[in-house]
């Protein structure tokens, strides 16, 4: 299978958002402007929008509280995506949600999630909805190594199996929980856990946009076909801290850097698309820097964006309900 | 009209809201049973036959037998519910909500407020509840109070078969995420129910007795008790307004502040434990806004503050029963009565 | 590894208390004379006799629903047993927990479970009072295949595993949970399952007593040798209902027959200890007419035992409270 | 007396009870942290740095970092409390509750009623609570409600650091299970904390301000609330009570019921959803119990019956404040306050 280059430079403009999103985040968290939980995905980037090209708004996704790349890679708006994490009255989800609550169901998102392994029973839920209906749709659960661990995590894959549903775990290890390394916490490993539960699965480097996109192509064709489910296990580094305001003592000294100088996931995705001629390195250039004129753009109107009032404190709570 | 069982009252809403509703599966552990094995499909029917004959009717692709995975299933139905479908998933005893219970109050209760009123959840969760099984501690408790503390579901407790047709038929049109209480005790009590689908409205509760001299609020199986209670009081001269909330979230407290306020004087039953639940709930929201019209302390009758014993000896001595009921009514009654 | 002939003796001895003991109460069941859920072990006698032989007091064990086998197997005082499942004040737990809830922690039985996928959890927790206090001792769950799709079974194999706590998973496939096939249930594996979690692991006969005895002994030296968790999953039948009261139409016609008549626990090790002369048939006799006997009186003391009282309600819920 | 903070006096607790008693260990995730990592150990010392330093003093062998998996380690911890260690279990936010619950409320709550006697069961765990700190729905609830109303678990709810060291160290000691509640946004708060090791009994309130007109009756981080809106109305000549329960299981009725005796006024604060919750809880116990004493309503003031908002202009607006502490106050004392 090949991409056509208005997917290449979709894919390109969709990492170059998250990027971007995600570093002015990072520089707003510091200045002090973004309270709470703050989780980046930048240098996870390949992984989001490699699998997430392959979907559309019939398909559903379920986060986690590192969020915002599944979210721009799954059609978020990337604006109302700001003011929400600011905390304003117009953002995604009114500002009640946050950072780790953004979701848009109109776009299959079904949220960024605060519980660890609190996505994958969802996503066997959207997963039914589309075998019920026979939509087409298939659901994909975002899992992180430390997620992996999580009873709920496993009890998905093995219903998911059991029911045959469309959906596909994605397995995003970033080779840390917070401080702990995912080489200490995972009993076995990830390919091999799913064979047990019948679940073909593979590993792939999530640096290289091309081989997620591939895997990711195979597992969802393959659920899209009534084949049930799979799992991909994509490794991957984080540039940033777990939360924003980590110092990241335990990881090594120049971990971070040599990834960024050696695999960073952009930098990949240029060098194969220019190297092969499939894009040119001048539209390349216009895509990073209108992604960075956009998320300029979004962070003005997330700072100048009203916040919520009392009279939004108490409704959302039911659909309808006689207090 | 007929005479239904709680059992049949709740086969009947199920059947009737799936038939209406295509969106509407049910799904849990043995609700068909048989899966997989060589004898009879639809062996169960649920662990106490509730959901017997669904599955011939709707087929395995709307009754969803599930293997033993609380969180993924319960999970799987508020995922089910936010993108379209309208899932009635069985818990089969409250007491396993431990195994789930983040996927009801952080997920499903909470959807449509952290995403700004930008999602639905209408599901379901059945569940069995209460003490008088002899099944023990870990398959007795009540549990509803931990539920209704949680801003984002509904809970119903339907106190007899007529009540629970109503309720769970309103509960699966709802578009909230409710748990729905059955008493275990209850299945095979009969009373009249109707043939054909009705709902009954969430937060309306229903006057089951009225009087003068004491409104008794009840929950659930215990409505029936309160009734016995107040039926036995009139012998002795002492009428009693019995108030059965039907749902305790939302909670209609219109009816019980005007109940409360006529009387004067109020006992709250709730077999659940004493500690933070419906009795406190009920208790402190009378005491809080019809202070003026209080004639005596506000009784409450509750299970104790201990799990649930299996031996019949001790658990009959648990269960908040009708001597305990009239007790506190002559209690605050005072003397003479 | 051989068993000494007083070590058989005492093995069959256990199979038989068992047996009796649970064909008693399905009598008095039926007969209307025991209240509440009653799960019985007939059928799997082999599988807990054959891990607990290699225990002794500082071990540790956590059952399930289906318990009775597992505390005679671990030494529990089948009269205590009888009148707690009578509900009797002399009952092993004062009549408080009942047939769901036996356990004897002096003799490392840490209770039956209500709570499908309760037990592996506590498990963990005893292997891990070995391994910190040193005592030599080992933890052992028994889970059922319903069970194994538990996430808290998942997430303790792992948590075994990471930690390399002395642990031994004995998932005893009785090929159902209540009404439903463990052929549909468990996607994949157990085998494969504790592989994926980094754990040897394998398949036992479990109508063969001196199969899972070996088995066991294996997993069992391997956990106190520090070398950590195992799995083990024995296959054998129930051969009374789920519960008592339940009808047992889902299973084929005869299938419980022909396990009884081709493959019976007692029947196998008899033939295995008379045909290689390590007991003779004399001895068995008597241990299966002694069995049969001390039952019969436990059930004679359960009948009569004294019932508690209302002061029983409220003592036991805590060490001390100030109410 | 030195002045520590929250987290200190916490630190010092375990640290001291880790010295006092071989069996203490701590488990939990990134309670130290870098496990299996190249850089730093003891990297974090829990989220928020509370047991920073304990694991260089105790080693990995009692300090006992987990992956993420609070059902297995909150059972483990069970488990091993059932078979003679100390556990202290950190269950990093109490909003996790729901993947963990069962081995809490039916494992090692109902060991001891289950087993007739037979057993204890002396764990703890520490857990946050509480809104204020921007983390939206999943990370800011109280839910001690939820755990008081269960049989066979103790709750305490340190209102400050000197609560918290002794209230600490007598929930290690203590033979029952324990949930202790620490307010997340009251880590840096600061008071006199002895250096000696001490407990504060359980189920023994504090009362922190004695008055004649209003009793209020506040838990956790709400007492400090209390407190300053009982000297803020002392300034306008209303004198208050002000009672912290510090456990609410086991709970001082007496000094609740006779401060509010005293006084014939009470307000309750809660932090919590306004359900099933501890104002109710408390309000019903003195409804039930010092009615005759009562010269108006018992006023409630807790959080609203909505999940925690993310955006701090919502957040701010939902905690309940010590204006509103003060405007329930002069209610009761009615006209002309
Ligand atoms: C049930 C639950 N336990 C613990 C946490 C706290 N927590 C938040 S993120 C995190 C680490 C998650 O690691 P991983 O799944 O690898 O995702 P990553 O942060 O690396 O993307 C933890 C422990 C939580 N939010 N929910
Ligand atoms: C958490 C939980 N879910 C469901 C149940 C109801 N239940 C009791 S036993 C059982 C089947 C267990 O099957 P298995 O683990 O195979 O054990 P077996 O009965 O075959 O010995 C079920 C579903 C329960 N007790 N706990
Ligand atoms: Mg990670
Ligand atoms: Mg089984």
């Amino acid at each position: 299978m090949q991409l056509s280059r208005d997917q290449l430079r979709a894919a390109y403009q969709r990492m170059c958002l998250i990027r971007n999103f995600e570093d002015s985040l990072h520089e707003e968290f510091s200045a002090g402007n973004i309270p709470g939980f703050v989780h980046l995905y930048a240098g996870e980037e390949a992984s989001g929008v490699g699998v997430c090209m392959h979907l559309d708004d019939r398909d559903a996704i379920a986060s986690t509280h590192r969020g915002h790349g599944h979210c721009i890679a799954k059609g978020c708006d990337p604006r109302a995506m700001m003011l929400e994490i600011f905390g304003k009255k117009d953002g995604l989800c009114g500002g009640k949600g946050g950072s780790m609550h953004i979701a848009d169901l109109s776009k299959g998102m079904m949220g960024a999630n605060g519980i660890v392994g609190g996505g994958p029973p969802l996503v066997c839920g959207a997963a039914l909805t589309a075998k019920t209906l026979k939509t087409g749709g298939v659901a994909i659960a975002f899992v992180g190594d430390g997620a992996s661990n999580q009873g709920t995590t496993f009890e998905s894959y093995n219903l998911a199996k059991v029911w045959n549903l469309p959906a596909v775990f994605v397995v995003e290890d970033n080779r840390y929980a917070e401080s702990t390394a995912s080489a200490w916490s995972v009993g076995g490993n990830q390919v091999d856990r799913a064979k047990g539960f019948g679940m073909p699965a593979q590993e792939v480097d999530g640096h290289d946009f091309f081989a997620v996109w591939e895997a990711a192509r195979q597992a969802i064709e393959r659920a899209r076909a009534g084949e049930g489910p799979s799992l991909l296990h994509v490794k991957l580094n984080r540039y940033y801290g777990h939360f924003e305001g980590d110092a990241i003592t335990y990881k090594g000294e120049g971990e971070i850097e040599q990834v960024k100088t050696e695999k960073d996931a952009l930098m990949l995705f240029k060098q194969r698309v220019t190297e092969t001629k499939l894009l040119d390195s001048e539209e390349l250039t216009v895509i990073e820097e209108e992604a960075k004129a956009a998320i300029a753009d979004c962070l003005a109107s997330a700072k100048a964006g009203a916040l919520p009032t009392e009279a939004d404190l108490m409704t959302d709570v039911y659909v309808d309900y006689k207090f | 009209m007929p005479m239904k069982s709680f059992r049949q009252a709740i086969n009947e809403a199920l059947r009737q809201e799936m038939e209406r509703d295509q969106r509407v599966v049910i799904m849990g552990e043995d609700i068909a049973g048989g899966l997989g094995a060589p004898g009879e499909d639809d062996a169960w029917g649920g662990p106490l036959g509730v959901t017997k004959g669904l599955m011939p009717q709707f087929g395995r692709n709307r009754v969803l037998d599930t293997p033993i995975t609380e969180s993924a299933f319960i999970g799987c139905a508020a995922g089910a519910a936010a993108t379209g479908l309208r899932p009635v998933a069985e818990l089969m005893f409250v007491d396993f909500m431990g195994v789930c219970f983040d996927q009801i109050f952080n997920q499903a209760a909470k959807f449509r407020y952290m995403f700004g009123g930008r999602a639905v959840t209408p599901m379901v969760v059945r569940t069995m509840y209460g003490a008088g099984f002899r099944a023990a501690s870990q398959h007795s408790q009540c549990l509803y109070p931990v539920f209704t503390h949680i801003p984002g579901l509904k809970v119903a407790i339907p106190s007899n078969a007529y009540e629970a047709k109503g309720l769970l038929a309103q509960s699966i049109r709802d578009d909230d995420p409710v748990i729905f209480f059955e008493h275990k005790v209850m299945y095979d009590d009969e009373v009249d129910v109707p043939d054909e689908p009705y709902t009954i409205p969430f937060g309306e509760a229903n006057v089951t007795r009225e009087g003068d001299d004491v409104t008794i609020i009840a929950f659930g199986r215990m409505v029936n008790f309160a009734n016995q209670a107040a039926d036995s009081l009139a012998a002795s001269g002492i009428s009693c307004t019995v108030v059965d909330p039907r749902t305790t979230s939302p909670l209609d407290k219109e009816t019980i502040l005007e109940t409360a306020s006529e009387t004067g004087r109020v006992v709250v039953i709730d077999e659940a434990h004493p500690r933070c639940n419906m009795a406190t709930d009920v208790s402190a929201l009378i005491c809080e806004n019809c202070f003026g019209d209080l004639k005596a302390p506000i009784k409450q009758v509750t299970g104790p503050h201990a799990p649930v014993p299996f031996s019949p000896a001790l658990e009959d001595l648990y269960v908040p029963g009708v001597p305990k009921i009239e007790a506190a009514v002559r209690e605050i009654m005072g003397k003479g009565h």
